[in-house]
């Protein structure tokens, strides 16, 4: 069956910048916001942007991820003959390979997408916190006739040099593309968010494929290499909010502006909401000797301390006389009495002993994982 | 494997009306997120049945959406684990009986079809415990029972008391669960066309000498909701360590329809304490011994005291409520000044604008 | 995206009543593994409404069991697409009307909630069609129609006539659907209050001098099934290729809730001739110009003529069935003769053993 | 939390002697008797042997077999808190492996099984054509304090040496175990259904993984060495009906057996029903010119020739005046007008052409694909 556009999601990426965070879960699995996965957010774009058909592609630590995607029914993406897909590098008759690039992940895939014969393919990926509604960029992408459209974001120009930077002409028509230039042109950032034209993405993979030179990477080889054979390539401006969160500061911050009187994203939104495929849990309770301002707190939390201006995934505990100011504490913390935590990031299940205190507010902002603690 | 059957009846909603004008009194909402029914249902599945009938009634709409195919709650459609039983037309429910046997007429055949199963157990919809069946089917079928009832312990059935003192009690206590062999229940809808008596515990008092009967006592908490009072105080026990530990942190786990709503969001100001406070609210205001449902807007300089609000409840700035039940989607302007008392909290229904 | 919203409604269902005692005219078993509904539901579901209130009814139980949490049908829990609305207690759809408002006060909140909604599609839920809504919309909301009305064409609106001639007409012929804006529902639901007019289409009639009313006519296939005769004309229609391929064979599925039955198995001596036949079932006897539910089993020596077998159909040896309509599990025993005639059909209701 | 048993599928095999038959697809989803997939009668045994977990190993040409699978649903495996998960091989922080052997599919999912604990772990695999109530085996195991459970099948003597075969003293102790022996001793063979101790597995696996020369096989491997540390092994004669489908020969032989007047294998049960993931679509239609006997015959086929002690999968189309005799057709198979088919396996999608003829009753059966068809 043809469909208009198929959307290909990859969810590979380990985020070896996050430290113990993507120890054993991959990058898009980490949680954010108390209880959403960075996923949550590329899925839900979908599920706005009427895009029926996910193909999610996982190499890095699938468990976690595959069984959170599931048949995509939490972000409402389990339709009939089409929904989300997880495809995994595999075995066939010619042997087996992992997926060496970001592009190779979908060349391998290119039989998934001929089973749907799609006009467009939109290529994604699952770690980045945004909004957006695809269906709009794919319109400008057909008006256009354009061959490869790229979701483009205005930067800071001394960011620059991190992003694959795009110098266009008045009508958004790219005229040279930069992968994290030393001196950039611009500040027209790649979002790293491409619509192909499905013919066009099949040629050149098969052509990149057969390069052996090639390090299968859509920045580093295929666009530059469109730009080369002069194809139709246009960039497509997103002006909302979009934030990376590869770091622990930028993990960090993006999380607190949601503690703002009003937060750059609104997740209360219902318009667009932002879906996830939470856990059932009961409320939380608040003891008599407790104290939580300006904080976010999810179910099954048992709050008998002092909480200021944090984030409390589901199920953790604050003792009581604890004190946790300025910090994310993921799933299943449990921060003894008396304990004091600041300016931290505690992965899930990390226990804060009795009296114990972590993190200070003068340094950086502290992540501390299970393993730290049993070293 | 699928040897017992789970019935949960709905029960005579007089002391609730307020509360049940366009819902059953299944799911009249419950603990911050809760429907009554998810208590008696999670039992059953707690033990393993996979066989459960649940009677609609004639407001059955938010049974259906709660309960949707049974998922939550790991019952499969493939496998027919739940069915919503419809009611006779124009039926409603009597008071004083424990179950009127009349309502299963329209699912006859629901229980027929199941030739394998063995046992039935009948539980009303409103009433909060986490019962372990496991241990109580043990002993009826090792003691070969025909019939073995289950009952609270008395201390507790002695404080609440119920509105007729007669019905639904068992050597003097009050009936948390009545388990049955299945061709007893065949016979009895058999003998009903022919004019049979059709309250189940009728007949089993009726037929004592014949039958085998066990009485077991649940020792644990145990409320039945069937007036405002016991749903307020019921709520407010919520509050309690000891409650919540064997409701929510045992072993058996109570499901329900869960949202996936942003979690709650405490703003400057806020000052919160011994509540119990489900997701997607947003509180700048003071709370204390209260339980708030999900989606609640709770605005800067107001405080709610003794207060049980159901989901989606909108208090504006500077409201001060004390003793009060708000049911879903209420809202509350800024400066309202609403107050009960412990043994009557001022209840306000769905939709209301105050 | 979400700018529709399609509402089918029970009928009157006096000429089926054969058929109706324990289920609603809209989960009448239909094809061999349809029910009525699917065909007004899919016709919604392909033209990506995803938006969708069904109502109840009294008689509910078979109706929830079908339609699940709509899954089959790409309709999504979590978004709530789809609605299972009640009818107001103690109500029965009267004749003689084309959509009784009234219906829809008890889910007056589902309508007024989604207010990004601009129109809504009216559909009975006892019409066979393979609708094609995207190009009708298209031109009601083109056109800057207040109110568009699907007809069926003159020549087969004639051909199988109706019991009650006045009704479901528009410009002589029949009506397959409505499209009313939005706001006209609303305001005709606030009016009900003060003795307004509760009949959709005289509605519409009394207002048609302020109204942008057009018409548009469905070319294809399209039966109204409103009592047997048209019921079993409409089942053998689907021996017609044609009637299949655009029923079934076209770009726009008919959902509906799928059975997991084994493969059909027909036995050494089975005669089987322009038949269509359902999964599950086992067959050594002769059939002819009929149509076979899913996990019927027909004996050796049976002939099967002009027949219409609903699920579960037992038949035993040497059996003889001629314009005969079985409803689900009805079972035949060994040398029975049924002898209908094709505007007489023989109907045995649900469960019966002959 | 802790379970009683979870059960391993091992799903990764490509089963190469069914030649195209495997060619895009792992061998678990071959098709058998019209709808079903050959993984359905493993699934279905644990819905009814009441195991509520279930990881399965994939590795080969998963993409049809994952998203078959899906969460569970179609055996009422997907419960709150478990059901089916699929384990694909993933890459950690150390590296990405395939899987090398079937014992290390297990040792490679340690964690998984580890985080629940269980008491028992059950290994079964994908591709047997049988039903078991597997908690009987596993009562069978804990009466006798076992550390290992092997699932026993009498063989005809002439057959044992293509299997396991296991030497047992009266008590069913299994004395000796020799894997395809050349010469052997019994012909009680093993099944490939193994209960472990889970403390035991894990120190097996362990064990297994760090020997270089190992194979990584139970069969090869950890069974016999199960035997050589002494430990207490059992064997579970199983009575019932069970076919391995591993050849072309056997594929057919096992299917035609459905169409006896009381085949072996009771598909129509409803006590032990064999669930399947099947596809929604309208009844079959037989035309005028049709003669269908002794056959099987699925959902959305059009019958118009005549068709005699044949299998039919989905959607088959028979033109008129073709005749298919003693023949297997796959899903979506046309067969043009006046054509011949006799004695035959045709794969998915295989077209015969009006007045061609294929097969023939003196032959052995011959299998067709696609792919013999365009060469």
């Amino acid at each position: 069956m043809k469909k208009k556009c198929v959307a290909m999601l990859l969810a590979g990426g380990q985020g070896s910048r996050l430290g113990v965070l993507t120890k054993s879960i991959a990058k898009p699995a980490v949680l954010f916001g108390g209880k959403y996965r960075l996923i949550d957010f590329s899925l839900s774009n979908c599920y706005h942007s009427n895009i029926g058909i996910v193909g999610v592609l996982t190499q890095y630590q699938p468990l976690e991820l595959n069984s959170y995607i599931s048949t995509g029914s939490a972000w409402s993406l389990d339709n009939v003959g089409g929904g989300v897909t997880i495809l995994p590098p595999y075995q066939n008759r010619y042997g087996a390979s992992w997926y060496r690039g970001t592009a190779d992940a979908i060349y391998q895939n290119l039989y998934f997408l001929q089973s749907y014969d799609p006009e467009h393919v939109l290529i994604i990926s699952g770690d980045h916190i945004y909004k957006m509604d695809y269906s709009e960029m794919l319109n400008n992408h057909i008006k256009n006739h354009a061959d490869l459209t790229i979701g483009g974001l205005l930067v800071e120009p001394e960011e620059a040099s991190r992003f694959g930077i795009m110098n266009t002409d008045g009508e958004n028509r790219i005229l040279e593309f930069e992968e994290k230039p030393e001196y950039p042109k611009g500040n027209l950032a790649s979002m790293g968010i491409y619509i192909f034209r499905w013919s066009v993405l099949k040629r050149l993979l098969k052509e990149d494929g057969a390069k052996e030179e090639s390090q299968h990477d859509f920045g580093k080889n295929v666009i530059p290499e469109s730009l080369a054979q002069g194809l139709d390539v246009f960039a497509y401006p997103f002006m909302g909010y979009w934030r990376d969160v590869g770091t622990i500061q930028s993990y960090y911050d993006a999380q607190m502006e949601l503690l703002l009187q009003t937060p750059p994203l609104n997740l209360f939104d219902k318009d667009f909401r932002i879906y996830s495929n939470h856990e059932s849990l009961p409320p939380h309770f608040i003891s008599n000797d407790a104290t939580v301002t300006d904080s976010l707190i999810s179910d099954g939390c048992l709050i008998c301390g002092e909480v200021k201006h944090s984030i409390l995934s589901s199920s953790v505990i604050v003792e009581k006389g604890a004190i946790v100011e300025n910090s994310i504490l993921l799933k299943n913390v449990k921060v003894g009495k008396n304990a004091r935590v600041r300016h931290s990031i505690l992965d899930e299940g990390v226990v804060i002993l009795t009296d114990e205190e972590v993190g200070s507010a003068d340094q950086s902002v502290q992540l501390i994982g299970k393993e730290e603690q049993d070293a | 494997m699928r040897k017992v059957m789970g019935i949960i009846f709905q029960r005579w909603d007089h002391g609730l009306q307020t509360f049940t004008m366009n819902r059953g009194i299944s799911t009249i909402p419950f603990g911050g997120r809760y429907r009554l029914i998810d208590f008696p249902l999670s039992n059953l599945v707690n033990a393993n049945i996979h066989s459960i009938g649940v009677l609609g009634g004639a407001k059955y709409g938010s049974l259906i959406d709660h309960l949707g195919t049974g998922q939550e709650w790991s019952l499969h459609r493939k496998t027919q684990d739940l069915a919503i039983l419809p009611a006779l037309e124009n039926y409603s429910v009597e008071p004083g009986l424990y179950f009127d046997l009349r309502e299963l007429l329209p699912s006859k055949l629901f229980i027929e079809n199941q030739s394998t199963i063995e046992m039935i157990i009948f539980q009303p919809s409103n009433q909060i415990d986490n019962l372990d069946f496991k241990p109580l089917m043990d002993e009826h079928f090792n003691g070969m029972n025909d019939v073995t009832i289950v009952t609270g312990n008395g201390r507790i059935d002695e404080a609440i008391g119920t509105p007729d003192e007669n019905r639904r009690k068992w050597q003097g206590r009050e009936i948390l669960a009545v388990m049955v062999q299945r061709t007893l229940i065949m016979q009895a809808l058999q003998r009903m066309n022919q004019g049979g008596s059709y309250d189940l515990l009728n007949l089993i008092r009726r037929n004592q000498e014949h039958l085998r009967i066990k009485t077991l006592t649940h020792k644990g908490y145990y409320r039945e909701i069937s007036d405002i009072s016991g749903y307020y105080q019921a709520n407010l026990d919520l509050l309690e360590a000891s409650v919540r530990k064997e409701l929510f942190r045992g072993p058996r786990t109570i499901y329900t329809k869960s949202k996936d709503n942003h979690p709650t969001q405490y703003f400057d100001g806020s000052f919160v304490n011994n509540a119990w406070i489900a997701s997607g609210c947003q509180i700048a205001g003071i709370i204390q011994n209260s339980i708030v449902s999900r989606e609640s807007m709770i605005g800067e300089g107001t405080v709610i005291k003794n207060s049980i609000l159901m989901q989606r409840a909108r208090i504006g700035k500077d409201v001060h409520l004390e003793h009060v039940i708000l049911d879903k989607a209420v809202t509350i302007r800024d400066r309202t000044v609403l107050k009960g008392s412990k043994d009557e909290p001022v209840v306000i229904s769905k939709g209301s604008v105050i």
